[in-house]
């Protein structure tokens, strides 16, 4: 009855062929390295993954795209992966392009119970395509839908044997909607603790949403633009 | 004809002491070089931070602290931490002052396409639909003609939208232009060096010249 | 007949070790004194608290620290806390895994009054209605007949409804019965000393009495 | 420029006749006690207040109801006030019961810039009277609409001179959603601090919502029904 896991591989095991799976994280930062890692040795495939980037060639989910793991990808942003760009242009690959706001309400909604919302994001645009407009108070607005998944990989900073999450950082970005919209949510987390440890003021996510807990296999934190301030810099 | 850091030193000038800014990747990004400390300006980066400061130092380097161009920050003082939903709801709600973005093409009814190249690499469109459709305030950051000579300020957009009738204000290597709320360019500043006639050769959209156009000014 | 404490105490046994559970006030807030500590049941108090613990003693009482009734209250260990729009999203995602609650009035197709009474000091609904359309699995803790002797397991209710066709399962001072998806309340269990025939008489609603029907059990 | 204000009187002095506010509060528990008592001072009337509750007679939204500044309620539960109950039978007093879970997603909207969404509570009710339903998955839902108001006034434990603010246990309940609800949101602390004492990662409302912060007058903090554990405790 323990929510912790002895590690990642035992921790997703049970994910399944063609699962729908959202996965934290903007960019590089937030990512949950080591779920990706036990995923691609488990092999299954023909995933639908929900994530607001794609990783690149060789890191996060351009692990799972480079093992033909992945059937469909639903994200904001994927501009930095050659081959995702490959599959997409050759028919293996899917993709669904949300503006990232909707994405990230899609999924706060799905966790929340709340079917559907309107947003004013994509009115007039391709987004639109298909989707119920309404007016409200003069302004035009879209319908979008709640969203969730088989299966949620988040990564925490720290964790307490009862699920209770906490984050750092710009890492916490997509993370804790994400936690609340897996039907199974795994959390990997660079430290583990004892319930009652941390401060219940303080927890970003609450133990109730997360199923299973893990410490981080590891916790390379690549980082994309490593960007140092300069002498010459302004301001 | 202004550089990328005129440019953006010219927009920093619109931007308002104590107000909330968020800023876009390219030009947008080095308009914080040229706000000064003492207006208490508040930079939101839409991955989940309000308060971005200066880039790190090599030893300040945080890979779990980004910007919303995925590149290594730091936090200035009084900085708050949030999700991405709670970060569109305060884009959304329209709580931030003002957002300054690119742009590959704006139309004189204030469309905006700068997300999608037809037949180019398919990138998405990250968050900026939802600034264009949120934003109280938007002023656009963009050269004024391609490099093979066409104008961006056009009649209508021809690449896909980013979002329609949302662009306030525009600034060039030519000139600071407002979109009228019936539509049309108005000049506002021509770039040193520059005449009304080159503006006029360079906007494809209906542009609107006042009597008293003055000269953009760089501290 | 059950009194209260024995209605609790019948409700704790339906309780899965592992879950997590909403009481509301009354009856169902008793339940808490019979769940045993070693089956790590977690409370939600919808006012923002997941980890309710037992009351105070005088010295930890906190004024900003109280449950859904407004009693000062303690949290347990591993608790966390949060806001009321958090604390709903919790209940409507349905990731409470049971919800205990009063009621005034349940009718054979498992719609709920427990609200209002008309002509009677208005309160309001509170979160209740939240509760009961959101919860995955919903028991009710409730009176059979009232004081003047009507049957408050009905047809139809007469009050205004709290909620429609969410109640699975009821436990009142006589009888334990499920609400059949199909429509009827159908016994499971009696009280001691009672008979199928007391339940007959106390139930106005359609009554499905299978051939086993036991004996309600208290440790 | 600066967001911090000398005192309560101060902080309220532009609230206007006929204006909404949102108050904070889940019962007695981190009501904005001290904007309320400046409120009562300033004396303006036919105000709409927001709030989950309305107080007791002589503390809370109470003190307003009896100085008959008050003249629509917005509320999930109001039983707990005589005078409201008066005030309510004799038609000075205009009352809009919203079941809770929806008053706070309806100011979480309001504030997110979501003008509308659907959610479950309510329906086959007489909440549901003159509202769209709308069936999703099979599930009916009612539509229902974000909601604003001209002022927020909310309590926190700490806050900073940037508006930054940290709850206390459920004393954070409303709060949060009604900072971000208001055209001006008034924030009393029981501690201010310099910008910079507080951990970005602890805060729960950021300083964008919040324009004028203060140090709260008094903080009484009345306890509404003090259940103190007895020897019989079981369990």
């Amino acid at each position: 009855m323990s929510k912790v896991f002895q590690n990642s591989d035992l921790a997703i095991a049970d994910v399944f062929e063609s699962a729908s799976i959202m996965l934290g994280g903007f960019g590089l930062c937030g990512i949950p390295e080591s779920c990706i890692a036990a995923l691609a040795r488990h092999g299954v495939s023909q995933l639908t993954c929900i994530s607001n980037n794609a990783g690149i060639d060789d890191f996060g989910i351009g692990i799972l795209l480079k093992a033909r793991q992945v059937k469909k990808m639903i994200s904001s942003y994927v501009g930095e992966n050659a081959e995702f760009e490959r599959q997409l242009l050759s028919g293996e690959l899917e993709v669904d392009l949300i503006p990232q706001g909707t994405l990230a309400e899609r999924i706060r909604a799905g966790g929340a119970g709340i079917p559907a919302f309107y947003t004013p994001a994509g009115v007039g645009t391709e987004v639109a395509k298909g989707k119920e407009i309404r007016e409200f108070n003069g302004k035009l607005y879209l319908l979008e839908y709640g969203l969730t998944a088989d299966f949620a990989f988040v990564k925490a900073w720290k964790g307490d044997t009862m699920g209770n999450l906490i984050y750092k950082g710009t890492a916490r970005n997509f993370n804790p909607m994400m936690a609340t919209a897996g039907k199974i949510t795994i959390a990997e987390v660079e430290e583990l603790v004892p319930a009652g440890t941390l401060d219940p003021n303080e927890i970003h996510t609450p133990g109730v949403f997360v199923q299973r807990i893990f410490i981080a296999d590891k916790n390379e934190k690549r980082i994309e633009h490593r960007t140092i301030q300069t002498e010459s810099h302004a301001g | 004809m202004l550089d990328k850091y005129q440019i953006a030193q010219r927009i920093a000038k619109e931007i308002k002491p104590g107000s909330y800014v968020n800023l876009g990747i390219g030009i947008p990004t080095l308009v914080a070089n040229y706000i000064p400390q003492s207006w208490n300006v508040t930079l939101q980066s839409e991955n989940g931070l309000l308060g971005m400061g200066p880039f790190p130092t090599e030893n300040e380097v945080d890979p779990d602290l980004i910007n919303a161009g995925k590149q290594t920050i730091t936090m200035s003082v009084g900085a708050s931490l949030f999700s991405s939903a709670d970060s569109f709801a305060m884009i959304r709600g329209g709580h931030i002052d003002l957002t300054i973005l690119g742009a590959m093409e704006v139309s004189e009814n204030g469309d905006i396409a700068n997300w999608k190249i037809p037949g180019k690499k398919v990138k998405g469109m990250g968050g900026a639909m939802d600034l264009v459709a949120s934003a109280k305030h938007i002023i656009v950051a963009m050269q004024h003609v391609s490099k093979d000579g066409k104008s961006k300020l056009l009649e209508e957009c021809t690449l896909p939208l980013t979002g329609i009738k949302c662009i306030q204000r525009i600034v060039t290597e030519l000139a600071v232009l407002d979109v009228l709320p019936e539509g049309g360019f108005k000049l506002l500043e021509i770039a040193p060096g520059h005449t009304v006639e080159d503006v006029k050769n360079a906007t494809e959209g209906k542009l609107i010249i006042p009597d008293n156009v003055l000269e953009i000014e760089l501290d």
